[in-house]
């Protein structure tokens, strides 16, 4: 094993199965139809109210995503061979991590201009939306990865799950929702992007630490 | 620097009996002390001149909300610890004390939601303080849960430690991002009343509650960490004998 | 004393409820956090004991 | 032919709940031999392979590779050993060819074709493990130790599955590596046919 | 293996797990708490919106406890050991369809109270609410069993089955909301009431026939 | 004592993915017998035994159980058969004893704590599965033998990972099983120490 096969077998395992992605990008269209269907299909309430609910929308999608992330290699023993190859455990963690960020963004962000219209989102703030997503998202999946190393090896742990990821969640969102507000006053948002942008930094770089001792500790 | 205390500490049994002396006094001091507070604050202070009798469970909210952030912290450095020294009494500080927490937590909460009825009559809103003290409690519920959920005792400190020590990075960003959000949308009347300096026969309970309280959770956590090396070194000699030293 | 009477301490003018209610809830929950550290003592000495009985009858 | 190895443990105990296992066990592993940790059902070698990976505590005792306590060093036992356990880390979407590429990544295609025909699964390169039959995914795991030039193997019951060809074709294959100087350290509650190894027998 | 021992073991399952339960109860306060977070912390815009948010995150929060209903039973060998026993298939489908809906939503009416009051619901409509959820969310939970079966042994290709689940959860929520909405307005609403009713009951029927057939063809 | 009954097997195919197994296979299994299909790593030895449980459509030929055909009419062998395969359906989250709870809802307690005993598992009762050794796991499956009434075994490489003394004990009880009139259909990859079973040989 080494970090490139690595690599590449994470990208074919998530092309492959499709599955969890097509999930989470399902979930994230669901939740957003959900809100015109079950609140009010106003565009005097959707339009203010639409990049919040994109971002909870965002949430919960990638929490969906990363909840199994380790699950599948605890049951079928990658984790131990992980554990026995010479590789350094928090890198291969990024690198996993890095490619389910990849691999969920991307058509998240294709479907974005069509469901932002949806919520009459105005054009011109669909971008400010895209750059929160860029930069605040990979904190949401870092910090994610933590919980879910931690919870790999309890039986169907996921409550643990929420409990530990949703506090490091409410940040990102505050941040990033606050920028679009901001936006939508014609105000500047740069400071809130920069928070953003740090908070992703930093969960770049705790994140494959701790789930990498957290892993360690679950394979008995 | 003599540091032999700082190793005397790494040891459990030491430090048991180190707590067997000062535990008691601290919960018995402590929780007269913070009676004295509670009393002198209901029975004698003097009415709030805007809030009227309602302020009066500042005596209990204000110490046990600053009781519920510095456990965090404690709980931050132990996890610290664990992961980078592997001191053993570390994680057990985490395990005794992560409930404590989350009593004073939840009483934060409790107390505040009660007086925000007269005082912004609603039970709740979405303002800083009362969502970072929230999300203080989910992290306390966090460690606790990890530390019931699993059962091998390694696992199981070492993913206190993970979560203990990420929620106290995170805990002043939720913080900060919390009241910035806040003061963004908020009108300002639902900020804490900012009132001139309080008088003294209004601080000096407080003052006295707040120091009792912390008195009081030191030894109760002293007690509780007891329990947990009892169970810990259960197969140490020592511990046989002081189990069945106490009049079999 | 800041009432003029029993009856007042316990009204606290309107706030009577909002008052001991925190209390007896704060109350509650101290003691309970008290008691069950103190019960949590007494079951581990009483499963020690029985633990080290069994070790020494074998 | 692999570097002389010394791998050295010594009054080992580990625990597992509340049960100790292994108690004060010492022996010396070296390059050519075999190990076959025996024991019944339950009695510890998986995890005492484990602690050997350094993925259980350790009690009481130490375990030292070429001179170095593990618990310390671990970096030069990690390049030298390659682990394969009860769940091989095969994985079942991706074919018998993708999962080489992942364990075997710097194997050449010539070697990986003769692993599999070796192992009879020439005809299932581009099968997706999930799948092959469970003797044939065992097969799966097994054709790392063809492509592998790690010097120290820990087998957690590998003929679980085989059929009697398969049993004979690995046997061969650890005779093969035994004799370039490798070591190998397993488990199995089957008679071996070919292969004499010294065994170390936990009780319960 | 005989039904009260198949009840009794899944009670005790989701008992012993907690996970599964507690997961849907936490996300559905997550899902709630990220909206005033997210879009706003108004009074005026919280409360109008509280019934579409309770809604909509109940049927988020049944997705989620629903989802993997089976995967367990698959991958543990439970499966084959329903389909030797000589017991009927959609009767064990129905039960444990039941019982996950009993514990998931006891707790969750449980808490509705205090999040209702969070989101500024007015004290007499969280009866309606109450209603619409007891009314609704059996609907949910066997139509999500179907779903649920369907993907158990999935390798490609049944995401589109889950596609077509999906939109049967959309009625569920325009006549919960609505009715919820009706109650807001003072207008009567027992049209609506009837219909998720209908919904449920109709669920009931089909949902253990279907899911069961589903289970049979992925065990292979 | 069961009463008699003959399962007919007349020219059976069945398929996986392109691949033809088990071509016109015949075979008879009666009260008494063992029958042991034998064959090499994906010979169709499971899949023939999941064709034989109605899991895996017939592309040929019949099977009939004491004269009717099971593609028509199962009930009647679904009544009498037990079969316990690769993954066994044990839950790890659940005690050994509430697995058994499950699996065996109307058998005595005292019959329990006996073949708990015969299993050497008697100190794991309230032990979660998922704690348990690998052959400790198969052992929890395994006790459903010993607390069974059915007929009609089905057993999937039973064996598997189960140490000497355990393999004694299970051959003891299929022996006893088929004393009593009952019939056992395996595979297996080891060599029987004590029981002479029918062999279905197939090729691939
Ligand atoms: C659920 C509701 C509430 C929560 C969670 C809450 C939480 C807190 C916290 C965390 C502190 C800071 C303690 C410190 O670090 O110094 C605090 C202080 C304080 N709270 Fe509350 N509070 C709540 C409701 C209220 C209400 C309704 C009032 C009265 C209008 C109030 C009045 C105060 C005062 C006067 C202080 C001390 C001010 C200071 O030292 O900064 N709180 N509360
Ligand atoms: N789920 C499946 N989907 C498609 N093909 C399968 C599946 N399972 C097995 N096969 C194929 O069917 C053939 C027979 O598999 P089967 O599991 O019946 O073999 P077996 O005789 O039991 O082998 P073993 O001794 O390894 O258990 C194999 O060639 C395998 O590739
Ligand atoms: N994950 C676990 N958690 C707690 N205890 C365990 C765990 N795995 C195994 N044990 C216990 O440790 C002991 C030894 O298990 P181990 O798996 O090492 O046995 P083994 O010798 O490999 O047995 P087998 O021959 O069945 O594979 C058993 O008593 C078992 O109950
Ligand atoms: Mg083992
Ligand atoms: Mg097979």
């Amino acid at each position: 094993m080494n970090y490139r096969a690595f690599l590449k077998s994470e990208w074919l395992g998530l092309i492959r199965r499709k599955q969890d992605t097509l999930n989470a990008i399902l979930f994230f269209v669901m939740v957003i139809t959900l809100f015109p269907l079950g609140v009010s299909p106003d565009a005097s309430f959707l339009a203010p109210a639409a990049g919040g609910i994109i971002w909870c929308a965002t949430a919960l999608s990638i929490l969906m995503a990363v909840e199994g992330m380790y699950k599948e290699d605890y049951s079928d023993g990658s984790l131990e061979q992980w554990l026995t190859s010479s590789l350094s455990l928090s890198w291969l963690v990024f690198i996993k991590t890095l490619v389910h960020w990849l691999v969920v963004l991307v058509p998240l962000v294709c479907i974005l201009p069509v469901l932002a219209s949806m919520l009459f989102l105005p054009m011109d703030l669909v971008g400010v939306v895209l750059v929160t997503l860029l930069l605040g998202t990979p904190a949401m999946f870092f910090f994610g990865s933590i919980g879910a190393a931690l919870t790999v090896s309890l039986r169907r742990g996921a409550v643990l799950m929420l409990l530990i990821i949703m506090p490091l969640y409410i940040p990102v969102i505050i941040f990033a929702t606050g920028a679009i507000r901001a936006a939508q006053l014609g105000m500047p948002f740069s400071g809130q992007l920069a928070i953003l942008a740090a908070l992703s930094l930093m969960s770049l770089v705790i994140s494959p630490v701790m789930a990498a001792i957290s892993i360690k500790a679950s394979v008995k | 620097m003599n540091w032999s205390w700082f190793h005397k500490l790494g040891s459990p049994k030491w430090f048991y009996q180190w707590a067997g002396r000062w535990g008691s006094p601290c919960v018995y001091l402590g929780a007269l002390l913070l009676l004295i507070g509670i009393g002198w604050g209901l029975g004698f202070a003097p009415a709030d001149y805007q809030q009227g009798n309602s302020f009066r469970i500042i005596y209990i909210h204000v110490p046990v909300a600053v009781l519920a952030q510095s456990c965090y912290l404690g709980l931050g450095v132990a996890g610290l610890v664990t992961l980078v020294w592997q001191m053993k009494l570390a994680p057990v500080f985490i395990k005794a004390v992560a409930p404590i927490g989350a009593v004073m937590a939840f009483i934060a909460l409790v107390s505040g939601a009660i007086w925000g009825k007269p005082t912004w009559g609603t039970w709740w809103v979405w303002d800083a303080r009362l969502t970072s003290v929230l999300v203080l409690f989910l992290l306390y519920m966090g460690v606790i849960a990890i530390q019931n959920t699993i059962e091998d005792r390694v696992f199981a400190d070492k993913a206190a430690a993970v979560v203990s020590l990420v929620g106290t990075i995170n805990l002043p960003i939720i913080k900060y991002s919390v009241e910035w959000w806040n003061t963004l949308h908020q009108p300002a009347t639902f900020k804490l009343t900012e009132k001139p300096a309080m008088p003294m026969e209004m601080w000096l309970p407080l003052l006295f509650s707040a120091l009792g309280l912390y008195v009081f959770c030191a030894g109760l956590a002293m007690w509780r960490m007891q329990n947990e090396v009892l169970h810990r070194e259960r197969r140490a000699n020592w511990v046989k004998k002081e189990v069945m030293g106490d009049g079999v | 004393m800041a009432f003029d009477s029993l009856s007042d301490f316990f009204q606290m003018g309107t706030h009577g409820s909002y008052v001991w209610s925190t209390y007896a809830i704060s109350f509650l929950a101290l003691a309970g956090l008290f008691l069950s550290t103190r019960m949590q003592r007494k079951q581990l000495t009483k499963s020690l004991k029985k633990r080290y009985r069994r070790e020494q009858d074998r | 032919m692999y570097k002389p190895i010394n791998l050295q443990i010594k009054h080992l105990c580990i625990e597992r709940g509340e049960r100790l296992l292994c108690q004060k066990l010492s022996f010396t592993v070296e390059g050519g031999e075999l190990i076959r940790i025996a024991g019944e059902n339950g009695s510890g070698k998986s995890s005492l392979m484990k602690a050997l990976l350094g993925w259980l505590p350790i009690e009481e005792g130490t375990i030292e590779f070429n001179g170095e306590d593990i618990s310390v060093h671990r970096d030069s036992l990690l390049a030298e050993q390659l682990y394969i356990g009860h769940a091989t880390g095969i994985k079942d979407i991706f074919t018998v060819q993708e999962n080489l590429s992942l364990y075997c990544p710097n194997s050449h295609e010539s070697d990986r074709l003769e692993a599999l025909r070796n192992l009879n699964l020439a005809d299932f390169e581009d099968t997706p493990a999930g799948d092959l039959s469970a003797g044939q995914k065992r097969r799966v795991a097994l054709t790392r130790l063809w492509l592998t030039d790690k010097q120290i193997w820990f087998l957690d019951e590998p003929f679980t599955a085989l059929d009697a060809q398969g049993t004979l074709t690995l046997e061969h294959r650890i005779k093969e590596h035994l004799a370039s100087g490798g070591a190998v350290i397993m488990t199995t509650h089957q008679p071996l046919q070919t292969l004499l190894p010294k065994i170390i027998e936990l009780k319960t």
